[in-house]
């Protein structure tokens, strides 16, 4: 394929990998869940792709969609951003949760949205991811969540760093009703939610090469002798230092939270 | 080394100034009790003019005041008695936190703090009390420690960070974060928390999962350093002030959020002026909590403290 | 690579015959299968012979076959359906452990392994087999998975020892083969360990605290290697065969002093001759120790792995 | 004091450090429970020694003293170096075992003595160490073992290994029963002990520079690529890496018990 102007490429039927910068048929680019054909590149999806992509056909039932974001501390710019968040995404908030079937199974789901502020958990995130676990607790079912966020979201204070803690409780509640939490990190999984709900899961697959860490990369050379890795805060960097079981290309995720919940569930467990 | 913010200068002038009368009299033999008495009330005065009228940022420079007392200093304050435990037990002893086994007005507890230090070696080698896995990793072997021999857990917390260098994110410092409020999440003891001096976002959380949480008057709990959030905002990390304005990061907007159980209030001046009056403050605070949280069943501890983050959130509800 | 041992070169010998002719044969398309099937009834009779009197050494070398099937062959020979699980959740995934979730006929099931390399570039890997502090708590972390999910554990041992590296000390070796010994005994889970190749000393019974242990036949189970034994003992460490008859370091020695509980034959002339007989004799010894285990209540199941270990031990009792 | 020939040193009035060679007047040197009062260097103590300085006067009650080792193996060798241990020690095992008082606490208490076979641990090592972990947990005692081991005893064969798992099963009864174990590490403390019950202690104190580690020292450092520290498999070594709670010098180890002691135990724990 030739290379072509960015202007032809942003039209209906091209795309340009971000990565290689090569010029997809988009079409193709679709099909493969927008995984370049040239470098393998994943490019980031939408949370309801990632749902729609991810779940049996039509078994999807979006919950919680009535929580909106507040502006607890009347922060600058907020309300602002939100908006914006809102008309970049397409949605009301950075994560989309429901109940769907995988595979057969009755799953709770969720999915985060980088392009609504940049995933970051605040008070709408964190009730949402906490209501996924009490409702894993609460009816039996597995928890499925696709991680896409920098972080707690800085516009509501203590409030946003208090959704770790609260997430995180709600991660005990479904650990001791022994029903399996699984994560997908996917690009970037970082921060407040890295370190907190995402670590916890019994079993975290990663999509190649998403950015997975702690501090910002400047920061964290900042504080540090000598030079990062060349992949640090990747997937694979966390892979090698056992934070990850299994670097999983996209087409490959939904079979492997398939074969994943047949083995973790007992015999009993719910489908449809 | 003496650090001396602009709006402690004048107090610090009155103090230096009582001093050298105090001495000029003890050399002399003359009694300047009056004017001494004079100055003395005259910086009460000041001190209570200029600590009525904090801002956030002054709080945040008080919080991180080099003469602020640390962990250790409360520790050895408050208890009765206390033993260091180290190491995590999978490889690694980190000197940025400290626990162990104290006596404390009549109750045995496990002690878990963040440590800052007081000299520049000191402060090196607890690495500005920015906890690496291995703290938070040491934390969890005291917490489950305390849980096996039915002890009540008090952590005190002072960071300005969980360390974010290359080898803590090798070791998993996202991981031993979230594994720490876990860990604290599954004790069915009473638990404590307080903030000391800076609760600098997860790193503080981490160990700040507790069934009661108190602040002292003039620390501060944030999401973001207000520098790192002014250069988000402002992209300008010279206004701090403004992000610390706009963090609402004080001990007052905590408790009027809701996040915070307590204000534990300091001595006039801040800590650093009276380390013993603000041990004996928060010793005092911290056995009322005990007092109450004993009341309580093991299930019920649990449940309190699930129940106490589970609603923390302001959110509205679409039509 | 190949390696073949005093007492394996008659049989190699004929075996070089046998596979000339077929090659002859089919070069020329000339009926040879009356030679060959004498040679082959040959071999076959050597085998049998030389097999009927393998001493404890010939063990230790068939035992460290180069060629001798690995965990990883096992578990791909065994099991329906197979997913590798990474990592220790602390900051390191050690080759020389593998593990995962498998299906092996009709049971779901968690297997842990050694795994020693096969090429050159992989036993470096793979350390030769020798997990470090950070194996075992993968192996830990794997434990713990199967007794929150009530999955059953197998475990594949075929270590020369835990790696005995400043590192491995640094990041606590002795520690994690305590734990891991802990974690098995505290499992209300089904568990059975088989030794595959070299069950070296605290190594190996790191992953074999089981309700069941079994043995292949050629496999051996030592608290020392024997040449370690014999730089002792003799102050020669070429002396270990002598050290290993001393050890009695056999399956079969490790069946009569009742430290085992069945012994899984291997096809004539070992392992490395027939994987994939010896892997479905693997799996139907494991499958039926699980179906017994499989009737025993949770804590019936910790009690049998209580009772088995508790009663090893000879000694006299003074009058 | 002047420095003398070894000759009178080995006299019943003086006694030469092994460490520093000074030439020390034994009475004083007994006070002082063998430590060196010129280099603080521990000397290695008699298990029935350690126990009689570590529990309250007249409170020691010696258990299963009436076990022998066998000979299981016929290994070559093992009959004779029986009779020598027990010629060295005066002792019939590498380990002395019993109930006492310590600051008026019932405990259980164990103390393996290096002078038999190198403090190896074979049947009768395991045993004992086993029922003292039964002992406490049926009785609601707290435990406490002084560790002095080279590891496994070879000349029992795979016997010996077992007793690794056979005492960590019954470390997992005290531990069960909410009992604490507090564990001494006194030079040495080796290879298969410190793998299997030493290591999984409560809490863990050392004495000052008493050689801890896994592997032969000449093992370890083939192994590895470098030089190993100075330190490498002292006790300070494994404190700096985690593994053990403090460095206590002798005088000090019963005052540190009892305090552990009166911390972890119930307030209704039997006292005598
Ligand atoms: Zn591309
Ligand atoms: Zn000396």
């Amino acid at each position: 394929m030739q290379r072509r102007g960015a202007a032809q490429a942003n039209s209906e039927q091209w795309v340009q990998c971000a990565k290689c910068k090569k010029i997809l048929f988009r079409p193709d680019f679709e099909r493969a869940m927008r995984v370049c054909s040239h470098c393998g590149h994943h490019h980031r999806l939408r949370a309801r792709e990632r749902i729609l992509l991810t779940v049996d056909p039509n078994s999807f039932e979006e919950t919680d969609a009535d929580l909106r974001p507040a502006d607890p501390l009347s922060f600058p710019e907020y309300a602002d951003k939100l908006r914006k968040g809102a008309a970049a995404s397409g949605e009301t908030e950075a994560i989309i949760t429901g109940v769907a079937a995988l595979s057969g199974y009755e799953i709770v789901i969720g999915a985060m949205d980088f392009g609504f502020m940049g995933g970051s958990m605040g008070s709408v995130v964190g009730e949402k991811v906490a209501r996924c676990f009490e409702r894993g607790a609460e009816r039996r079912l597995p928890v499925i969540l696709f991680c896409a966020s920098g972080g707690a979201r800085m516009q509501e204070g203590l409030i946003s760093l208090m959704q770790m803690a609260k997430t995180t409780a709600a991660v005990s509640r479904l650990h001791r009703a022994g029903m399996p939490y699984l994560a997908v990190f996917t690009d970037p999984t970082m921060a407040g939610v890295l370190a907190s709900f995402a670590s916890l899961a019994d079993v975290i697959l990663a999509e190649p090469s998403a950015l997975v860490g702690f501090a910002g990369q400047r920061v964290a050379a900042q504080a540090s002798p000598g030079k990062p890795p060349a992949n640090f805060q990747t997937a694979e960097f966390q892979h090698e230092h056992g934070m990850i079981d299994l670097i999983v290309p996209r087409r490959q995720i939904r079979p492997t939270l398939a074969y994943l919940l047949e083995m973790l569930l007992p015999v009993e467990a719910r489908t449809r | 080394m003496m650090t001396i913010f602009d709006f402690e200068k004048p107090i610090n002038e009155l103090e230096s100034a009582i001093a050298e009368l105090r001495q000029l009299a003890a050399e002399k033999g003359l009694d300047r009790s009056r004017e001494i008495a004079e100055l003395e009330a005259q910086r009460e005065r000041l001190l209570k003019q200029i600590f009525a009228h904090l801002r956030p940022w002054d709080k945040v420079l008080l919080a991180r005041h080099p003469k602020r007392p640390y962990a250790l200093d409360y520790i050895r304050l408050m208890c009765e008695q206390f033993l260091e435990l180290h190491g995590d037990r999978l490889g690694f002893n980190d000197p940025a936190i400290v626990g162990g086994l104290a006596k404390l007005g009549g109750y045995k507890l496990v002690i878990v703090g963040q440590q800052k230090g007081r000299d520049l070696k000191e402060r090196q080698k607890r690495n500005f009390g920015m906890a690496k896995p291995e703290g938070y990793r040491k934390a969890m072997r005291l917490f489950r420690l305390a849980e096996k021999f039915r002890l009540p857990v008090l952590t005190l917390v002072d960071t300005p960070a969980a360390d974010p260098g290359v080898e803590s994110e090798a070791r998993g410092i996202s991981e031993s974060i979230a594994q720490s409020m876990l860990t604290m999440f599954e004790l069915t003891v009473p638990t404590v928390a307080v903030i000391l001096g800076e609760g600098g976002s997860g790193g503080a959380i981490a160990l700040a999962a507790a069934n009661r949480v108190l602040m002292l008057e003039h620390a501060i709990y944030s999401v973001i350093p207000p520098e790192g959030c002014a250069a988000i905002l402002y992209r300008d990390p010279n206004k701090a002030p403004q992000a610390a304005d706009a963090l609402q990061l004080t001990a007052d907007s905590a408790l009027q959020l809701g996040l915070i159980d307590l204000v534990i209030p300091e001595p006039l001046g801040a800590a650093h002026r009276d380390p013993q009056t603000t041990a004996l403050s928060v010793r005092s605070a911290v056995l009322q909590q005990l007092d109450e949280l004993s009341r309580l069943e093991p299930d019920a501890l649990r449940e309190q403290r699930y129940q106490r983050f589970r609603h923390i959130g302001v959110y509205e509800v679409a039509q």
